[in-house]
């Protein structure tokens, strides 16, 4: 497996020979923030589209096919529109906040974002107590909402902020219990290493076994909640709120909320990847020694990708299907059924790794 | 396992939930039969039916069928119809009516069809052409006898063959050809509209 | 049917419906008309039957003086007719003694004149008005003073201190410009209050300008979910108070065309319960069903939505040769399809979770509410207008009473479910028999009602649509009033919505399946 | 003029739209002062986005919104346009589709939405009650045209449309959209179109007091 980390240590190298090094740090971290820029923006643009064709997909539907060959300049061109909209300053609102909340949403989607390992070597946040920070920093995202809502002044957005406040909070619980099940497997915390472990000893999902499955379906719900997505779209309940807590955001405002909803839909998928399947890792079957060849030669970032949109697919799949709950459906799947069952999941999962169950 | 137990309430949940999945799946990957509007203009086809737009049709003399009679305007239930005339004299001195103008406003009609099956002279009748979205709206106003166009010269009243059921109905012509057509749809009860009608509208007026 | 009136005099009329209620068990209060009878007075006309025994009353009361009709109210003898009431008093200016709530429902507050009184100047009073729509909190009521006076005293409706949402008028789930009033506790909704007549149209008012011919066109675009069969019930209206007789063809396309029309509808209901519910997947399972529908109707009469298709006597055109096998197609598609209904939705746990128990409305409510159709099954009122009044070949078919007694979303929605094979179990009766002959009867190009009165009903895919025609033996009627089958349904949200999650409010409405040009008209 | 190019839809000769005489007068207009080329060609890629990103917002009074459902249905697909984002937020739609009947309670209600999205915004008739009053022009009622309160940009008559109908309607306010400029001049003089009619109408009231 290539490791990334060769080409950023020479790169490190050859620079440190000609500037001192608090000057080679800066121009990485420049390099870094651009490269962190431009692929959360791609990445954005391929899972609006990717929403898109899959939901006609599943509405019988064929979705965008009239702007570029197949209709893949259609998340283009609505940048571009979006761009150009107005944005809209309200009398009422409380100005700063109301400009402030979609920042905040930003904010908690480039950090997560950052703490993503996408290749060997190749991370950009990594240190010990990575899921730690992961899910610390992935909670600014409900002030965001908060003040949202709370900034509009008016009463859908306030009702939306306010469900999705409790909903955030709650299901946040349950990523933390599901995290910490697989931490039981893994004894470390620091996600290269995670992976790094994976890939000598055979995915997550499959050394932890049942544990870990139930780990994984609990995290897909959750994280789904998280991400505030169908059938836990509460905040933003179409049907209800009219667009719920960004019902007075227009132009880039809305833009980034809606940005921001697919690149934490993509963040859940990452990090169930990472933590569940192995991120990185290509897939390896012990025994079928050539089949795990021709499986190394697939580079890293590729297997990762391929992994993570499954896990998006799998996410639409779900939002696509089911209706949504009401608010005290949801509380109540939380604290009755999601709760004590991954608690029950924790000590399933420190039983199997205490007796060596592990496969 | 009893459904109102707790775990009895968990399986039944993830069996009916699996259903949906599998039934949304299925679905999937099923062959989508959306109609392609602007792509397929060139075969997209509608019965006569369906109305869109009125029109008069022409042959190639340019003439239409339209005597100005004026039941049309009268068998409107919101003025969509304008019908403009004028007395003339023929050749052999008799006054008779004529078009000169026949507005009609498709913004305004809400195609019920009274208008054709009030014509006693199959002169007008609805196209099936959808494409009528304009910029202004006094587009939306149309004329529909061309310009210079005469009214064709009636056949001698062809005594009914084979008198149809209605005085309602589809027009009598859905002329598409040049050729001047005998109206034999007519019934006696349409001549009796034809007569008495327009002097009704006078009183009224 | 020609209506015989009792007359009873605004007086006695209290003691005498409360009678009529308990004595009589006239417990369903069909209809409720306001009446501009001109020197005569204003007046109204009350339509009751009874739900145990099926008799009919039409009771007729006349207040005398023009400029201020008093009639006493019978709000607390039927909840349905206070929403009624307060429908009179907007368009007549009849004010009701000992009635709550005195506010315009269908007008703005500040209209000026009663539309539907014939020496109104409506059009020269009220110009368009920009200004927000006033949304007054208090009410007044009028009552009578001891000594025999007319006084007043103001109600509040909305509290200072209540969280009052506004759920419209333009809201996704309301399906149109319904404006709901909620008032919320936290997520419970303590109560709602209707605003209507955000697409009042004035169709009424219109109709008495009209000849028959052309008032049909109308009726198509009030309830467009139903618009086959409603347009039936004003022909078959027209029909028999001429004397007119239609030929079995036309029977047999018509009741075709209205069970077709039916399926539609629910097909709609399916979708719009599942969009307002979240599963936006559902929503186009039974669209691409009610395509198939809709392309049948496209070639047969030329129409979509509005189909313009019933005539006085007939029908506009012959069914097409290829109808019997295109019907049976789609009626086996939607067969083969309606397990994938109940497997994405229905059966789905969250569905169930947000269906049962949710919304209840009991019979006896049901009944005072007038909430006829589907949503009065689901609550045990067995109402079908094609079992209590023939009409049509509905005598010549079988078809089964859907009948639940929960009175729950989910029975509402049950009841829409069964309904869309019960219809297909009709149309599947007539199709193969269509008998030959002429599809449109031969009439008078002027057709001219005899002086009377006549009420037709017919059951439209949301409860009974009635149409009553007065005519004085003009060319146009003197009076045309529709029995709106969405306007209980809209106004039984209070009854079923009270102490319901907010959510819930969304779901209930959804299931009430209202259509909101129906109920403004 | 050369630099302006005709605007070109995917599957529809230009020659077969209607109503070209207008548009090309509109292009006359809004280049009155002539063009740049940098500008034009910033333009156009302005509005090649924008006119493939119309989203309608979910707006519907009575029978056309039924047509408007079905045009998200499978059968009319309207996602292939790239339409299918309706926004129930005024805020963060594009156009506004006038479904059906606009009645005069309803039409202060249809104004203050107008007004709450964000510009550039567009509005399309649809139907005869939205272009006229269609079917309920005698009404008491019934405001005769939406034009009287919004400024319309494109007329879809029918009753109700055809969501092939609906698409055309759609098409030519993308024709619209694409000779706009982004930079540099006005595209229209946003009047409101209420306040127009009731000056004009003050004015001839002072004109007829004056003359008398």
């Amino acid at each position: 497996m290539f490791d990334f980390s060769i080409v950023s240590k020479w790169f490190h190298d050859l620079l440190t020979d000609f500037i001192p090094e608090w000057l080679v740090i800066g121009i990485e971290c420049v390099i870094v923030l651009l490269f962190i820029i431009v692929l959360y923006a791609i990445l954005a643009i391929a899972l609006i589209y990717l929403e898109r064709k899959i939901c006609a997909f599943f509405q019988c539907r064929i979705g965008p096919n009239r702007v570029g060959k197949w209709g893949l300049l259609q998340v283009f061109a609505d940048v571009f529109k979006m761009l150009s909209k107005e944005i809209i300053k309200m009398r009422q609102s409380d100005r700063m906040l109301h400009d402030m909340a979609p920042f905040f949403i930003l904010t908690a989607s480039f950090l997560t974002f950052s703490c993503i390992p996408w290749n060997k070597g190749l991370e950009i946040l990594d240190f010990n107590v990575g899921i730690f920070f992961f899910i610390a920093v992935s909670g600014i995202g409900v002030i965001g909402i908060l003040l949202a809502g709370w900034a509009s002044h008016s009463k859908y957005p306030m009702i939306g902020a306010m469900r999705s406040g409790a909903q955030l909070i709650s299901y946040e619980l349950s990523i933390g219990m599901t995290m910490l099940t697989m931490l039981l497997l893994c004894g470390t915390m620091q996600l290269s290493e995670i992976v790094q472990q994976q890939a000598d000893y055979g995915w997550n999902i499959v050394r932890g076994h049942v544990p870990a499955v139930l780990a994984f379906i609990i995290y897909l719900i959750a994280g789904n909640a998280e991400c505030n997505r169908g059938p836990f779209d509460l905040p933003e309940a179409e049907s209800e709120l009219t667009a719920g807590y960004h019902t007075e955001y227009s132009g880039m405002g809305f833009g980034f909320f809606y940005l921001a909803e697919y690149l934490n839909l993509f963040i859940c998928a990452a990090m169930a990847a990472t933590i569940f399947l192995g991120g990185w890792a290509p897939l390896y079957f012990p025994g079928l020694d050539g089949f795990n060849t021709i499986m190394s030669y697939i580079p890293g970032f590729v297997w990762f990708f391929g992994k993570a949109f499954f896990v998006v697919f799998l996410l639409m799949w779900i939002r696509w299907t089911y209706p949504r709950l009401r608010i005290d459906q949801l509380l109540s799947l939380e604290w009755k059924y999601l709760m004590p069952i991954s608690m029950f999941n924790i000590i399933l999962m420190a039983i199997v790794v205490c007796f060596g169950l592990t496969l | 396992m009893n459904n109102n137990t707790y775990f009895g309430g968990i399986l039944d949940a993830v069996k009916s939930l699996t259903i949906g999945l599998k039934t949304s799946i299925k679905v999937f990957f099923e062959h989508h039969e959306t109609e392609q509007y602007p792509e397929n203009r060139a075969t997209l086809t509608f019965t006569d039916r369906n109305r869109f737009c009125l029109e008069m049709p022409h042959n190639e003399n340019n003439e239409h069928k339209c005597i100005a009679c004026g039941l049309c305007q009268m068998a409107c239930p919101n003025d969509s119809i304008t019908v403009t005339s004028e007395m003339v004299t023929t050749e052999d001195g008799k006054k008779k009516k004529q078009l000169v103008k026949y507005e009609y406003n498709i913004g305004q009609c809400m195609f019920c069809n009274l208008c054709v099956t009030a014509c006693p002279q199959g002169a007008i009748q609805f196209n099936q052409e959808f494409e009528q979205a304009v910029f202004d709206k006094s587009k939306l106003i149309k004329v529909l006898n061309h310009p210079g166009s005469k009214c064709q010269e009636r056949p001698k009243p062809v005594i009914a063959s084979k008198p149809t059921a209605t005085p309602q109905g589809q027009p009598a012509g859905t002329q598409t050809t040049g050729e001047p057509k005998t109206e034999t749809g007519e019934t006696p009860q349409q001549e009796k509209v034809a007569a008495t009608e327009p002097i009704e509208t006078k009183k009224e007026d | 049917m020609t209506l015989e009136f009792t007359t009873i005099a605004p007086s006695e009329l209290h003691a005498e419906m409360l009678r009529q209620k308990n004595e009589q068990k006239m417990d369903f209060l069909v209809n409720l008309i306001g009446m501009d009878w001109g020197e005569e007075g204003l007046g109204v006309i009350y339509m009751l039957e009874s739900t145990e025994t099926g008799e009919t009353i039409n009771i007729k009361t006349v207040a005398e003086d023009r400029q201020n009709p008093y009639i006493p109210t019978v709000s607390d003898l039927w909840q349905i007719a206070n929403i009624y009431e307060r429908e009179v008093y907007d368009f007549f200016g009849i004010k009701f003694l000992n009635h709550p709530d005195m506010r315009r429902i269908f007008l703005r507050e500040d209209w000026v004149g009663y539309p539907l009184r014939k020496d109104d100047q409506t059009e020269l009073l009220n110009k368009l008005r920009m200004s927000d729509a006033p949304l007054s909190d208090t009410t007044k009521e009028y009552f009578l003073t001891p000594d025999g006076k007319v006084a007043e005293k103001t109600n509040t409706v909305w509290g200072a201190d209540e969280y009052v949402v506004n759920v419209g008028p333009q809201h996704p789930s309301t399906h149109g410009v319904l404006h709901m009033r909620a008032s919320l506790d936290g997520e419970v909704v303590k109560r709602v209050g209707l605003v209507l007549g955000y697409i009042h149209r004035g169709v009424e008012k219109i109709s008495e300008s009209l000849t028959y011919p052309q008032l049909l066109a109308l009726t198509d675009r009030l309830d467009y979910f139903s618009a086959m069969q409603n347009r039936h019930a004003l022909c078959m209206c027209i029909e028999k108070a001429m004397g007119l007789e239609v030929s079995p063809r036309v029977q047999y396309i018509r009741t075709i065309m209205d069970e077709l029309q039916r399926v539609a509808s629910h097909l709609i209901y399916y979708a719009c319960m599942t969009m307002d519910t979240g599963a936006l997947t559902a929503f186009f399972y039974t669209f691409r069903e009610r395509e198939e529908i809709c392309k049948i109707f496209e070639d047969n009469f030329g129409g979509r939505v509005i189909q313009n298709y019933n005539t006085i006597g007939g029908v506009m055109y012959d069914i097409q040769p290829d109808f019997a096998a295109e019907v049976k197609k789609v009626s086996a598609n939607i067969r083969k399809r309606f397990h994938e209904y109940q497997d994405i939705y229905t059966g789905n746990i969250i569905a169930k979770n947000r269906m049962i128990g949710v919304g209840k409305i009991s019979r006896e409510d049901a009944i005072s509410l007038g909430t006829t159709g589907p949503v009065g099954r689901a609550s045990g009122w067995m109402n079908d207008v094609r079992r209590r009044h023939p009409y049509a070949l509905y005598e010549n078919v079988e078809f089964k009473d859907i009948i639940r007694t929960e009175g729950d979303t989910n029975a509402r929605h049950w009841n829409r479910m069964e309904e869309i094979l019960e219809s297909l179990n009709i149309i599947d009766q007539l199709i193969d028999n269509i008998p030959e002959g002429e599809y449109q009867a031969k009439r008078k190009p002027i057709i001219k009602l005899p002086e009377g009165s006549y009420y037709q009903a017919v059951e439209s895919s949301r409860g009974e649509l009635g149409v009553f025609i007065e005519s004085k033996g003009d060319k146009t009627p003197y009076r045309v009033h529709y029995r709106s089958s969405s306007l209980p349904l809209a106004n039984a949200m209070d009854t079923a919505c009270r102490g319901q999650k907010f959510a819930d409010l969304i779901a209930i409405g959804a299931s009430m399946d209202f259509v909101i040009p129906d109920i403004d008209r | 003029m050369a630099l302006i190019k005709k605007p070109n839809i995917k599957s529809i000769p230009y020659e077969e739209f209607k109503d070209n005489e207008t548009l090309e007068q509109m292009i006359d207009q809004l280049n009155e002062n002539g063009t740049n080329v940098i500008v034009t060609t910033a333009d156009q890629l302005m509005n090649w986005g924008r006119s493939n990103s119309v989203w309608p917002m979910n707006f519907g009074t009575s029978c056309c919104a039924i047509e408007l459902m079905a045009m998200g249905a499978a059968r009319f697909d309207m996602a292939r346009f790239g339409f299918e984002v309706t926004r129930t937020s005024p805020r963060q739609a594009d156009l506004i589709l006038v479904c059906g009947t606009i009645t005069y309670k309803m039409a202060p209600v249809l104004k203050r939405l107008y007004d709450q999205m964000a510009d550039p915004k567009y509005v399309i008739a649809i139907g005869g009650c939205t272009c006229t009053g269609g079917p309920f022009t005698k009404s008491y009622h019934v405001v005769k045209g939406v034009d009287k309160i919004l400024p319309v940009d494109v007329y879809v008559p029918g009753c109700p449309p055809r969501p092939e109908a609906f698409y055309y309607g759609m098409m030519q306010l993308q024709r619209k959209m694409k000779i706009e400029n982004y930079f540099g001049t006005v595209n229209r003089k946003e009047i409101d179109a209420y306040k127009r009619e009731e000056e004009k109408k003050e004015k001839e009231v002072i004109n007829t007091e004056q003359e008398a």
